[in-house]
């Protein structure tokens, strides 16, 4: 038999035919963790929001991720891609400089870091 | 049709090329030969007598131009190798076929096969396999495997993973596309490779250059022991970093041309037509957690796989932290581009012909391109197979498991052209990319279980 | 208060840590040992007998895989320090205390304690700490010294130095905070550490991560040979380079957190009140003169502090000079992105737990919260004393005294935001710049003072 | 006595004490040489300036630096720190491309280089 | 004139540096004797006698403190380097002359001749010739030639070679003006240097920076062995990458300064006031056929120049191909930027007053200014000489013949300079862009030239 | 006799001679050959083109690179030129962000790519 035959004249052992299936059972093992892991954080988080507002004594949140559904993402999506396809059309031509260095000096830039920075002390 | 000639030719000319350059070595490998053909030695002018007049010094001076030059030292491999270089800049500048990709090897190629005179004492630091020259200091990131993981920061830094979050049980297929990496380790054991040799070689089926440049450097780098001679001399592994790095390069390139016909033999009218449910929206706390998630997961799983998959997760969480913009801008723009550039070049030159014509690369490259179609199919069937536990509008288009190979985002735009075929109006990209990204991981997996069977 | 729970946090995790993974080596350090602690021999499937049926070989290839797993190898230190690592990321994303160092010092944390089997006779070139790994490759740059210069470099190119060179009275203030240096060096001179290892500590007062990298590379590296023991082998100096970067850059993050109560301790109300002149316009001359007369001075006079000084004072120049503005631009983008990634990354994975969770560690964090406090106080009380010789409007708001101690523009922040508390309408951030980039310079010329007298 | 035991027990000793207290001293030192170099250095400029133009036979210039108050750069720094501000919150609507590369073909950037360049020689 | 003097200044401060810092060995070269002037014994803290007290141990801090401070150590030679650095930045500030270059290199300048001190048995890491400091590190990329074809990369990436497709036959004037390296190659042996050394000094004349430093770091590198002592000890080949590159830098710089008098002194004013015909738009397909063809025909004649025309080449490519942009732009911009500034300042610190002071530098400066003007009439003479075979509106201006110099694109500009002063409605920078462009590749492939009869 | 004097002392001899005079030959014929490739190319690719048109039975095309005269250009490039100049005197007050990361999101971008790439396929 051809098979048998090649497994003689070569390499191949019963070893490496190991090595093949469980590389690509480990393979299977990593992206079915995976899947399994986020298939159940989007019912943890949501989970973990609404305690932290019932304990606040707040109304649970509408759950985040199924108000929006797929085919309004889709018509965004599709509505942003035809907005920016557009533009590109036109930006050829304009010139610009790049963001002038407004976070360097003390003078004007760290009064702006500090409005923006001290709320969150 | 256009494409398939472009295949066949890359065939023709491989194999022109070793009957050509070697007639008389096609049955053997060349690979632990001295690599040093002209052993003739160095002209020197000083060694004229000097009893001679200036017009015979003349005549010296111009014997010696021309020894040193290309064209005295161009051997049939070199222009060969030289026409392949300019061919894979043609494909990237014509059909822009991973330009990124193609131009940089391509001129890689042409800089590693500019004739220079070689001789056993002399080293006049040219080419890449000579010590001390730029070539070889650039090489340093590709032997050394250091190149691979930085793309890898900016590929996680430019990768957005929502269609992956949104719909997690897509990442089955990034795995099943994987079947072409372990049916390939076997056949390279079949046609006698070592294993470490194999190993290396079946990584090509994991449609992913960096990962690919990435376990051939650690495996099957001429450096590693494999055995002992009957003498008790050491038996080296072969240096196969060259060709199979080429060969992933290249059918990464080709995947507009090799997919399609898998797919469509694959599937029924009636499945390609199959229009699947929009993905949710992700949250951005979603969108941290999984490259924290996804690294500790799988590199607990697989710790070999952590120089790549650790560098991914890195750069990603640079870009969805939104607290690290500069630092995933410059992940994804300069440190890529100047690594891209560095990686590609010296890719390139080290298929230096009297290195690189064997019928080893060959072998090589028949393997990857069998191990490209088997990914693609793996990740068909195993879509369908899925199907069979599925229901209603929660069934997978099967095309979309094509894109499971990686080969990141060229084989989703395929699924993509496949698809708009059938039906004008069903757009597979959004969803094509979730395996896309899955078989990115899943390669990397496989690359790490690789290292720690084979090491 | 929120932020001292963190603070709390920090020391509790890490004081548990070292009890949790070492419970018995608490009283002694570890540094010095061998770091392998997996010395059963290497799992090899070729070493089965040929005779066993493929089921058991399935087991075999099971159990080798469960061996070289993440699961397998993990330790509580490994866990403990994952949990840090992410401990740091979260500080960095929801309170964004310095992102762009905690977020790669947190991930490089994570990458360094991913579990992986270690053996003697076995290098797989995953750890940060084996030869020819990427992480090893990249850790180069540490461990050399030489990220340190070219992160000055890029703060030379984006530092302002106007608010100094129009009250060049200020700068006293960041030489008065320089004190938190040399007393922890004291400090930990008394607790038993080598001169030179609490050299290196001491740099932590400084509050300047790259100046501290710098310093422990040269002093603290586990190279320099400090003694002879009885039997004449060399004692080494041990490497702190991890707790002292990861102590120095910690802390630099919890400026908010430990600078405002010293601040308002020894301040009276009145005092915070102060309101001081706006400072004058400069010159674009004064503005070139800077940094070239900042560095003829500084490095005639702590010639040690040249590879840091003279870069910081080369970006400046570069910025200031009107006529290199492109590499002024790619000092302070790419080239100060890639290397606070490269940098991040591999202190943070130098923390690889079976070196980093030691007593050494843990009196190292102790002893730097310590010198953060004394600098802070010694920036404060200096500029009271300076009060005294000055009058009227000249006066100083002793409060711009803690920003003296560097930690660039952390600590002028909050220097800002205490004054603000006071009087809604005195913005101190302006004045408060000056002893903040004057701390740079001092801590560097610090740096360099202690490398001449314990080299 | 407690500071003496440390002492005894411990690594100190007279010379790291040398080292600390000469090196506080001369972290001063530089800075305090600094300190007095840019004391002067605005005098010695316009004192120069001054010089030159005395010799050139016209009037001594305005001493810069000193016409400017601080109150008024005050007052200007925040007008420019607002009207930044208010652009920020604008800006992230704005797709533009980086500047062309007009600095690279002798077909129109090296005339342009020349004329900007050549006043100088 | 304003300018002269610049030139007359530079010299005069060489000259005097050289008879200043080293009176004795003005006659002969210093540059094999040890750099360790100071070899007095480490004065050390710590062999303080125990008895002594407190005072007497603050004097001795003091003493030690003193003893490495940059004051202690400072020479003539130091001060008049640091001069000589100041000098350059004030040029680049002042009057614009190749900022980009002269500011790294002047700051380098000050940065390799801050005094410390220098003991046999003692290496702090400071000087560039130090092992192990981060100049060392960075100077890595001079010694082995790293640095340069980088630089080429991007300057390909920024080059329109589309005048020079348009007119070809301006390419001769590239070529004429290499006279000035060949001539200066055999002044340089005439005044006694070795081949190899006279080589690189020749290479002056090629008025191109990098390929300077890339054929002095193969020619004269201070490792080469030229010959044997008659004691049987081997002799190096002297270093003079530094003052090679200085002086090709210097002059570079200088261009304005040094080419218009004898631009004039070689044509009449009719000549001057030639116009020439505009030229004609150039498809997108001959520039991307010009790198590919420019590269196979340079290099082929002459393989070593594949490093610097390989890579020159290669960056034009993913300028012009118009598929690898993002490549194209981080090549020009953050790769360029970051080498040039590793590369000046390298450069600029190699020229540590005790190794740069010699005679030699001084020979090489004479030697190089020589080239400069050689090359410059080489390149006008020639021009003339065309003038005689062309007839009509094909004439050629013969001021475009000073561009083909290279010193891109410095020299164009000055004949644009030179040409509007006889005629301001004659633009002839267009046109002088051609040879300019093409002074580069014939520069480069001299460099190949020489080192395949050299080395 | 000064010249043969230098001879006698210095390095020079007859072979470096012999590499100055066939070193600056060879420089020479490099830089001919490129003008002889880059002489023939236009006409070469308007051969081309030409042949390819004819073979596909449409005119030929009007010889490219000739049809605008240098004048034109030079007419050209001095109004995009004196465009550019007037641009750049403005560019200094512009305020812009680079590019939003368009090529980054599946959700958006890739659709985008797909428009424009598969055409091509
Ligand atoms: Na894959
Ligand atoms: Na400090
Ligand atoms: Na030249």
């Amino acid at each position: 038999m051809t098979p048998n035959l090649i497994l003689l004249s070569s390499n191949i052992n019963l070893e490496s035919l190991v090595i093949a299936v469980s590389g690509y059972l480990i393979v299977f093992t990593a992206l079915i963790s995976l899947f399994w892991i986020f298939n159940l954080t989007p019912k943890l988080i949501s989970l973990g929001k609404t305690k932290i507002r019932i304990r606040q004594g707040k109304h649970p949140l509408p759950q985040e991720g199924k108000g929006i559904s797929g085919e309004e993402i889709a018509a965004i999506s599709m509505a942003l891609h035809l907005y920016l396809d557009e533009i590109h059309d036109e930006e050829s031509g304009v010139i610009t400089i790049k963001q002038i260095s407004r976070a360097y000096s003390p003078w004007s830039s760290k009064i702006y870091a500090v409005r923006n920075q001290f709320n969150r002390l | 049709m256009k494409r398939a000639i472009t295949l066949l030719g890359v065939f023709l000319i491989i194999l022109l090329a070793r009957w050509i350059a070697f007639p008389n070595s096609v049955s053997g490998t060349t690979s632990h030969e001295s690599p040093v053909q002209n052993t003739t030695e160095i002209p020197d002018i000083e060694s004229v007598d000097n009893g001679e007049n200036a017009f015979s010094l003349a005549g010296e001076g111009l014997r010696k131009f021309i020894r040193y030059s290309g064209f005295r030292n161009a051997s049939a491999g070199h222009l060969i190798m030289i026409g392949v270089g300019l061919f894979f800049i043609f494909l990237a500048i014509k059909y822009d076929y991973e330009p990124l990709l193609l131009v940089p090897i391509g001129m890689g190629i042409i800089f590693g096969n500019i004739p220079f005179f070689q001789a056993d004492n002399l080293n006049m630091q040219i080419g890449i396999y000579q010590e001390g020259s730029v070539l070889n200091y650039l090489y340093f990131g590709v032997l050394k495997g250091v190149y691979p993981p930085l793309i890898f920061l900016g590929i996680g830094a430019m990768t957005d993973f929502s269609s992956l979050i949104s719909k997690p049980r897509l990442m089955l297929l990034g795995a099943a596309a994987q079947v072409g990496i372990f049916l390939t380790f076997l056949g390279a054991l079949a046609l006698g490779f070592h294993a470490q040799e194999a190993g290396a070689i079946g990584i090509i089926g994991g449609a992913d250059g960096p990962t690919a440049i990435f376990l051939s450097s650690r495996l099957a780098n001429g450096v590693n022991i494999i055995g002992t001679a009957a003498n008790g001399d050491p038996i080296y592994v072969k240096n196969l970093i060259g060709p199979i790095a080429i060969a992933a390069y290249s059918y990464m390139a080709l995947v507009p041309v090799i997919q399609p016909p898998i797919m469509r033999l694959l599937t029924t009218r009636k499945e390609r037509l199959i229009r699947m449910k929009p993905p949710r929206a992700v949250s951005r706390l979603e969108k941290i957690l999984f490259p924290l998630i996804g690294m500790l997961v799988t590199t607990f799983i697989s710790p070999n796989s952590l120089p790549l998959l650790g560098m991914l997760f890195f750069g990603n969480l640079l870009k969805e932290s939104g607290v690290t913009k500069r630092l995933a801008d410059t992940s994804r723009n300069s440190l890529i581009d100047i690594v891209t550039i560095m990686l590609g070049l010296t890719v390139g030159a080290s298929t230096q012909a009297d290195r690189f014509l064997t019928t080893d690369s060959l072998v090589i490259f028949g393997l990857g391109a069998l191990s490209f179609m088997v990914a693609t199919a793996g990740g068909v069937i195993f879509a369908k197979v899925m199907n069979l536990f599925l229901k209603g509008d929660e069934k997978i288009n099967p095309l979309i498991g094509a894109a499971g190979v990686s080969a990141v985002p060229d084989s989703a735009r395929v699924v993509q052209s496949v698809g708009l075929k059938e039906d004008p109006t069903n757009h597979l990209l959004m969803h094509a990319m979730a395996p896309n990204v899955a078989g990115v991981i899943g390669s990397a997996v496989a690359a790490g279980i690789l290292l720690s069977f084979l090491l």
